[in-house]
């Protein structure tokens, strides 16, 4: 973490993000951003707030609904001197606009043999909790994260977002971030100033020598919330912030298999071929492989669309108990 | 579907014409109904009933109504996230969309939908929808079956001023035109999607100007008058029956809430929307009923409490109803694996 | 595989492919077939061939270069009836469409309580070896198989081709049907009539105790090229040819990798985040992790977008000596 | 850019008027160029030395010389699929052209994007494209940098008629025209999308109809007639660099070869093909040139015969160039990985 500022304050996640992009409005001249009612209205979960009264209309620009030329916009203005900030209201309305980040944001530079670049940076509200049912909470994360040509972070600390958002505005590549809705009230110390969390980097937030329980955005809070109960039972996690999907922060992980032998990978998306699907498969592969004591556990979400019935909704995905309960079986062998 | 036109000289509003009283006074006991139910709803959120958010069509009543008045259960309809009245307008019961949205066993969709997805294929309401724009291709989907199985039916694709400028809007409007299907887009322009009017979103005043791009009829009528929404969807339900293809509806409407329960209004002022709240179209209809001698002010007075009465039957229902069971969670993603 | 037809005939795998169509066109009058230029162009890889003559311009519809919405068209012609058969030109298309495919096809069913079915079958022209590059080689499929409510498969035979198309057809839920574009021209025995391939089961293309390599599509054919030269070293692999990828036929594969105790992923989407880490995690996480004796190998595309230049575009995906040299590499412990 | 618009009693053609003779003499050459470009890419494919498809122009240089000969170095364009012709049109080097249909390092691209992806961003070329539409949006997201920066530069996206009815020509039309951006929507509307004539595709006999639906100026022209297409890009130039925002211009014109390397030609006739063959731009502008003055007869065989020249030496570039390491294969994934 390169820091610049001076004192640290206690922001949400949603007050970090929108800091992020009023230092980069007010020191880049190329920086706009663009989206869905991010003007008047704040943003749907109201993360531009009131940028649009400091830095106009022209600066903070409300797009029509058409996700899939917006974020063309988006890149055809990365590739021609701006730096956009593109927020989708939703991450799942990303579907629509598929074709303009992979096709285009991701593989421009390749395709041209490295004679243009795209540094565009794109917002992506994402998962499940606030009872929107399956077309407003989904984890798509992954998707991106099989696509070369992209950067995708997951920052589940205000400090955090508000430093891998000045990270991908740094990023001549396109950077997604993914913002866990459920975070965005959560408050945490933010350093002022500019500084930035470097992309690729996981962060070990508890250390434990029994196990290993490497998570991303809202799910790293579960973890240490389990790691925590299982440290009253004797049984010492350690938690990794996976932070960028993205690249993948390969040693960071294996080493800390290496030194635990055991590892539960813990997401929100889709347990098929979701983020855990990645690191085990990694791992397994790895000469980790060899320091394992037990199989690797994933705990990702259902098998289904994320349910609107609030009970439903909950079972979808996972929570502390079930961290806690995987914990347990894993570890039972060794202690 | 509306009665034969009566003679030329009758100079009485259209709906007054094409339909009986029987088919009137439902109309506006079913516009009551809306307006109860979004209201009851809105109650129920603010208790902590309804988890999530709702969009409210309070103000819209009149476009969902005149809408589908002339519609036949075997004509289908697609919806949008704010899809209550519509739902409500082709035939739905009120009960299983309270259910709906308390999460109920016994909700239209076994409380795994919720408001933005209430749905009644089985009275043609293929579905709220909630991602803006959604509906559209399936809509031209749902008339292309119309056309192939020859059912004579034709679809009502809701959509909002604000998905007017969703890709899908242009996709779709242009393969009903080619193929000449039964369907008709209906714009609900309520000036804002969320809080962007269509001055900032919209490269034309109105909607219907688009229709030009795809050859197709389209008309803009005042949606806070039922008779004009009924007669304009009546006229491009009889063309898309008739095998003369699609037609596009505009009507001008105004949503009296804001646009989900987290809105702050800050895109618009008292004035307007008190300006608005003074048209509204309930009083408006009821009016043109006792003017024409169809209901008298005490049965307009009834009808009233008879949704209101329905209204709690409903409430009652949904709360008595039965929570799913968690062991249930991926039952029917799947046909398949259904029990 | 159920069998109702006679004699069994070499067909390519298009010819396989138009052979299914067919048969459903004369059988169902609910089938149609929706895409671009599938009518008198014949499909742009000459799949529907002639089908527009014998079944008219009524069934065989050539939609507009509207990707998005022809496949909601589709899906709202299966909801309400129709049984449609929706061709992406290639399957990089698909970008277009994922908000109808994934958010819409994939959910109604679940969103609505089990009151809608959606029966629409789509067809996937996918993968490189074409030199039409970045834009028109991608192995979308894993994204796919992320998604509950979607089936998908991916014939390897022209037999395949045309039992898994008919089974699609027979689902009453959405299956997307990846077809590998260098297999088109692929001949093979093919039975006549009406007969269906089930979804969701692996094959076992060759058997084999040293180690199990598990692919897909045109990489089965090059797994048993490879295990081919394996055998003259002495080294028999098992290949099995996963047919589908949701559902996965996780006994199979579990049960291949218990008796061989190596195990090798071949596939050309992106490595990372493709099949291969879902069939690799999916092991480390079962009990036949017990029966690892190695780490298991991923051979799957490069982290870049394919290339156009022939020898990067061959680079970018596994070839026969990469799987020679992997088993080798693998089975090197034990032999 | 045009010169200054002569007096008004001038009736000579407006390509006449509004430029000097070397761009005139330089825009028959680029014709030229383009013409044995594409004859010389086919005849290299043909040979196997080019790998995958090609999409040829010829038959549409007229709209490609027309609609950037009144573009300076720092307007942009962006191209298509079929994007040959504007890459040349734009100034671009046929040698690094070659280069990249061969494969090599010294491509365009270096060998990693061919046919489809050649791009000449030097040029102000930000890139033809694989998908049919993908360039529309970045061609809006170029002309919001060229205002939000004060370039002047204006931005012209060429599209083909297929294009027209993906959603992306309709939301970037919508956003282009409600910020008033300096690009110019070009449809090289050559009657097909593939095999898909605009009559089974498209619900509006012009691209350019479709206009009215944004509130922008949209004009039909001969795109056959090189001074028909100059004429109207450079108003619809001059109107975006004035601030007054985007304008769609239709050119009607014909591809003469198939579709792509696999087409055989079985949705259009023989009779079709010769009669828009008998159309050609190329003599037809050249006489334009020979009768006002510009150019002898002699100077027009001349200038054919320099394009065949630098068609060859450009040709001798390519086949010289390195081919790319294996080593690279993921060089220039990323900004930050390349050495
Ligand atoms: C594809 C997509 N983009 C954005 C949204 C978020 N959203 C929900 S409703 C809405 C406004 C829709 O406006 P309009 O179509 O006019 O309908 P109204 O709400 O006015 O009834 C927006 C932006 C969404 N649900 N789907
Ligand atoms: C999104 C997308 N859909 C389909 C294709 C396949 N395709 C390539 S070119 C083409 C026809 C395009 O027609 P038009 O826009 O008129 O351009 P033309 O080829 O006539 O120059 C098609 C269907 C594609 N490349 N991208
Ligand atoms: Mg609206
Ligand atoms: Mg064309």
């Amino acid at each position: 973490m390169t820091t610049a500022g001076g004192g640290v304050r206690e922001l949400s996640y949603a007050e970090a993000l929108r800091e992020a992009m009023d230092i980069a409005l007010a020191s880049d001249p190329r920086v706009i951003l663009m989206g869905e009612d991010i003007g008047v209205y704040g943003g749907a979960f109201q993360v531009t707030g009131d940028l649009v009264h400091r830095y106009g209309e022209d600066r903070v620009i409300d797009t029509p609904i058409s996700e899939l030329g917006g974020a063309g916009v988006a890149i055809g203005a990365a590739m021609t001197g701006l730096r956009p900030i593109y927020e989708f209201q939703f991450s799942d309305f990303a579907t629509l606009a598929m074709e303009q980040i992979v096709n285009q944001a991701a593989k421009i530079r390749y395709m041209l043999g490295g004679a243009v670049s795209v540094p565009v940076v794109m917002r992506f509200p994402a998962g499940s909790g606030t009872g929107a049912a399956a077309q407003h909470s989904q984890s798509l994360e992954a998707w991106f994260g099989h696509v070369p040509g992209l950067k995708v972070v997951q920052p589940s600390t205000p400090a955090d977002a508000k430093g891998l958002l000045l990270a991908a505005l740094e990023d001549p590549d396109p950077v997604l971030i993914f913002e866990h809705k459920l975070l965005y009230k959560m408050k945490g110390p933010v350093p002022e100033g500019h500084y930035t969390v470097p992309i690729g980097k996981a962060a070990i937030r508890r250390p434990g020598r029994d196990l290993c329980i490497v998570a991303g955005a809202i799910m790293v809070h579960r973890a240490l919330e389990a790691a925590e109960a299982l440290s009253a039972e004797g049984i010492e996690a350690e938690v990794i912030d996976l932070r960028s999907i993205r690249p993948i922060d390969r040693d960071t992980i294996l080493d800390a298999v290496r030194r635990t032998g055991r590892l539960i990978c813990v997401y929100e998306g889709v347990k098929t071929l979701g983020i855990g699907a990645e690191i085990s498969a990694m791992v397994a592969e790895s000469d980790a492989f060899d320091f394992l004591d037990a199989p690797i556990i994933r705990l990702g979400g259902a098998e289904a669309p994320i349910p609107y019935n609030p009970e439903l909704e909950k079972a979808a995905v996972p929570q502390v108990p079930d961290i806690v309960a995987a914990a347990r079986a894993l570890a039972g062998g060794r202690l | 579907m509306p009665e034969p036109a009566a003679a030329a000289e009758d100079n009485r509003p259209y709906i007054i014409r094409a339909y009986g009283p029987d088919a009137l006074r439902g109309a506006l006991l079913r516009m009551f109904l809306i307006r109860n139910f979004e209201e009851a709803a809105e109650a129920s959120y603010m208790r902590g009933l309804v988890h999530g958010t709702m969009h409210l069509s309070i103000g819209q009543e009149a476009v969902a109504v005149g809408a589908c008045l002339g519609l036949t259960e075997s004509d289908k309809i697609t919806s949008t996230h704010r899809g209550h009245g519509h739902c409500i307008a082709k035939g739905a019961d009120v009960g299983r969309m309270f259910a709906e949205f308390f999460g109920k066993e016994t909700g239209y969709c076994r409380g795994r939908g919720g408001s933005m997805h209430i749905a009644d294929p089985a009275k043609g309401n293929l579905g709220a929808n909630g991602i803006v724009g959604g509906g559209l291709p399936i809509a031209v989907g749902s008339a292309l079956s119309a056309k192939r199985l020859g059912t004579g039916a034709v679809t009502v694709c809701f959509f909002g001023d604000g998905a007017n400028n969703e890709g899908a809007f242009h996709e779709a409007l242009n393969m009903a035109a080619i193929w000449k299907l039964p369907v008709v887009f209906l714009c609900e322009n309520n000036r804002y999607g969320m809080s962007t009017s269509t001055e900032r979103s919209t490269a034309v005043p109105r909607v219907a100007l688009r229709a030009a791009a795809y050859a197709m009829p389209g008309v803009t009528v005042d949606g806070n008058d039922i008779s004009a929404v009924a007669e304009a969807v009546d006229a491009a339900t009889a063309r898309g029956r008739a095998g003369e293809g699609p037609s596009l509806v505009e009507c001008l409407t105004y949503r009296w809430r804001g646009h989900s329960k987290s809105d702050r209004n800050r895109y618009r002022s008292r004035e307007e929307i008190e300006a608005w709240m003074a048209r509204d179209p309930i009083p408006r209809f009821a009016a043109l009923l006792v003017a024409h001698g169809i209901m008298s002010e005490d049965e307009v007075r009834a009808a009233e409490a008879e949704a209101e009465r329905v209204i709690e039957a409903g409430l009652e229902f949904a709360r008595a109803g039965p929570d799913p069971s968690v062991a249930d969670l991926t039952r029917d993603v799947y046909t398949t694996e259904a029990p």
